[in-house]
């Protein structure tokens, strides 16, 4: 299974900041292994972010996104002690969900 | 197997000790703490490890700057600088755009390089060369316009020669590599590096 | 003719100097840029879950491991090491003391970390376990005066080896870090010698390495630079690598502790 | 091509609404944009996204570093006063261009900051639609050899 992202939602001024680290090694397709062979590609590809049951936000991720991508984004339409959900889904169809609380 | 390669440096070790126990102080127990500590690895082995005289008198802060260690660094550059082999052709100045490329480069006789990786000069690790490459370091002082401010007299290629040959023969604790000493670089690489800065139609000198 | 030359270093110096400073600034304004967001809480977190759950053939988690402070105790644990331990009698960083809880607690041999490869298996939870203890010593001072006996032997080791040329390149650690305001391309160079740059060098590792876009631990940190002075390959948790970390620590001492860093 | 597949977005936000576990559907997770993500040339990935037509714009600010000490990882950052309602992050000389595109519903602010993989010293762009149109703001980022380089 996918290893947990970090999650953090501060809420200031009506606007809730959602920053986001994921674990993915992100690989570009374009590496090869020390036997030579071309290591292939394997991306987070889709990433959304749900708040109040309600999309906020959503990405799509090619290879140059960096390895354990960063990502933060801004919203409204949250407050403190609301819940942000976010997820995402690789090239290979494994995903991972994980939540924060608004603070 | 490990202890095996460890009995091994550690016998190179002690038949080092005996060999110039004259020349300075070894530190047994560094040594032995050294010869547990470190294992074989692709292409470098543990005889790595074992220090030449110049190796070891820098190594001891107290001694190479007392009066006798001064005496032996001056005589550990007159045998370095005599042992320096001019080029085999006469020709000292190679081609610069080779030089930069060696420069720039800072690969090999690692463990993880194979045995034929050719070697880089890691020139930019140290020096500021070319201008235009704003990744330098500054362990060694600026080169820009090399053969510019020193002129592109025998002389200065001469001692240019020597100096990336084993700048040891000037400075016996300077911390550049010995490049020709060791084989780092080939002939041929050292006449480009050469060329880098005393070329005048190269970006060092523009 | 000398002044010729000595108008032109004081140009190319000038020069040089203007153009790195600027450098610099904008290095500085990167490594600001990507301070917020360290993938490195991704390790602790992991960490965190490998020292809470059960492993190993005693079905044992590490939660009564003693780093130094008592059974259990984490926080500020990582700023007093490395430390001599009575129950093996040895001084010990970090990750070899991770290594004794593992074998004591959990029944796990220490050889099956050190024979493995960085990044991958036992290996690589102790670096997790790494992270989560380190990250809890954040913003605490360095508490390493090495009073013991073995601990001051370790240190006296530790600054023999820091100064310990060899191979093709000569190279030692002091080759690069004792002297101030030194560079590797446009990488600083912490003097390693004194007490503001072992803070700078010993309180900011370990880290995340942008470029190899893994968490390095001091024994990685350790392994890479031996490898880039072309000297054989230092053994996960030996006593020369204790002896190192031993120099590094007790240098910095007082100094308030950055780590887990970002580096390049 | 365009209308079609913003209708398509559309189709799959709604589905997205109904999967209860995860908040990304099936469908969505298949509606990648391919066609953007493998163009090579900057061209190819504004023809893709259907902003070869793109207006420059001081509405837009890029936020990424002049140098980056280090090419796997370069911070880059957009942030528009236009109603965004997407943005994608372009490096010109990277095998391919595209490295991420966004999408922003009602409530999103038009921000976003991620951190990109630069093979070498490239223009990186920073593209914002708004009112159905495409704009742009770039900037140079150099990328620096590094470290003893071993």
């Amino acid at each position: 299974m996918a290893d947990p992202m970090r999650v953090r939602a501060t809420e200031s001024g009506g606007v809730v900041d959602v920053k986001i680290l994921m674990k993915h090694d992100m690989e570009t397709g374009q590496r090869k292994d020390s036997s030579g062979k071309t290591i292939p590609s394997w991306h987070i590809a889709h990433v959304a972010i749900k708040a109040k049951d309600k999309e906020v936000f959503r990405g799509q991720f090619g290879t140059a996104i960096s390895k354990d991508p960063f990502l933060n984004v801004k919203f409204k339409g949250a407050v403190k002690g609301d819940e942000v959900v976010v997820s995402w889904v690789d090239s290979k169809g494994e995903s991972r969900t994980d939540k924060a609380i608004v603070s | 197997m490990k202890s095996q390669y460890w009995r091994l440096a550690f016998g190179l070790i002690t038949s080092f000790v005996v060999n110039s126990a004259s020349a300075q102080r070894v530190d047994l127990e560094v040594q032995k703490i050294l010869g547990q500590s470190f294992q074989a690895k692709g292409i470098a082995g543990l005889d790595r490890l074992v220090q030449d005289e110049n190796q070891a008198l820098c190594s001891d802060e107290k001694l190479r700057s007392s009066k006798a260690g001064l005496a032996k660094q001056a005589q550990l550059q007159k045998v370095a600088l005599a042992a320096i082999k001019p080029p085999s052709d006469g020709i000292y100045v190679g081609d610069w755009k080779s030089g930069e490329r060696i420069a720039q480069s800072g690969r090999g006789s690692t463990w993880t390089d194979a045995a034929n990786t050719t070697n880089g000069g890691s020139c930019y690790n140290c020096h500021q060369i070319d201008k235009k490459e704003i990744s330098h370091g500054n362990i060694g002082p600026s080169l820009i316009a090399y053969g510019k401010t020193r002129g592109y007299s025998e002389e200065i290629t001469k001692y240019t020669w020597n100096r990336i040959n084993n700048s040891k023969a000037y400075n016996a604790c300077s911390n550049m590599p010995r490049f020709g000493h060791f084989q780092l670089l080939t002939e041929q690489q050292i006449k480009d590096v050469l060329a880098l800065l005393l070329d005048p139609q190269s970006p060092v000198n523009q | 003719m000398i002044k010729k030359i000595l108008v032109g270093v004081i140009f190319s110096f000038s020069h040089s100097f203007v153009f790195a400073q600027s450098n610099a600034e904008e290095i500085a304004k990167y490594r600001q840029m990507i301070a917020d967001g360290n993938p490195s809480e991704l390790y602790e977190a992991a960490g965190e879950e490998l020292w809470k759950k059960p492993a190993g053939p005693k079905n044992a988690t590490l939660e009564q491991c003693n780093l130094g402070l008592g059974p259990g105790v984490v926080q500020g644990a990582f700023a007093q090491l490395p430390r001599y331990f009575s129950d093996t009698k040895r001084v010990q960083d970090v990750e070899s003391r991770l290594m004794t809880c593992m074998e004591t607690l959990q029944g796990i041999a220490s050889q099956d970390v050190i024979k493995e490869s960085f990044g991958k298996g036992l290996r690589k939870d102790i670096e997790a376990l790494t992270a989560y203890v380190v990250t809890a010593s954040k913003g605490a001072k360095v508490q390493v005066l090495a009073a013991h006996p073995q601990e001051k032997k370790m240190f006296d080791l530790g600054k023999k080896i820091f100064n310990y040329q060899g191979g093709p390149m000569d190279f030692s650690c002091a080759s690069c870090h004792a002297e101030d305001g030194k560079r590797i391309r446009m990488q600083d160079l912490p003097n390693l010698t004194l007490a503001k740059g072992a803070v700078e060098g010993w309180g900011s590792w370990p880290a995340y390495r942008v470029s190899s876009g893994e968490f390095w631990t001091m024994q990685r940190r350790l392994n890479d630079c031996f490898r880039q002075q072309r000297l054989p390959e230092p053994i996960y948790g030996s006593e020369g690598t204790i002896a190192l970390s031993m120099y590094m620590a007790k240098t910095a001492h007082g100094g308030v502790i950055q780590t887990p860093g970002l580096k390049r | 091509m365009n209308k079609q597949r913003r209708s398509v977005v559309q189709i799959t936000a709604l589905i997205g609404l109904m999967v209860t576990t995860g908040l990304i559907s099936q469908s969505q997770a298949q509606d990648w944009n391919k066609a953007a993500f493998d163009g090579k040339s900057l061209d190819d990935v504004m023809k893709a996204l259907g902003a070869s037509g793109f207006e420059k714009s001081n509405a837009i600010t890029l936020n990424a570093p002049d140098i980056a000490e280090n090419g796997a990882v370069v911070p880059v950052g957009v942030v528009t006063s236009l109603k965004a309602t997407q943005m994608a992050i372009l490096v010109e000389k990277n095998p391919s261009a595209l490295a991420a595109q966004f999408f922003f519903p009602e409530g999103a602010q038009p921000f976003v900051t991620t951190r990109v993989k630069m093979a070498q010293s490239s223009n990186v762009y920073g593209l914002v639609k708004a009112d159905g149109k495409w704009f742009v703001a770039s900037k140079e980022v150099k990328v620096t050899l590094g470290g003893c380089g071993g």
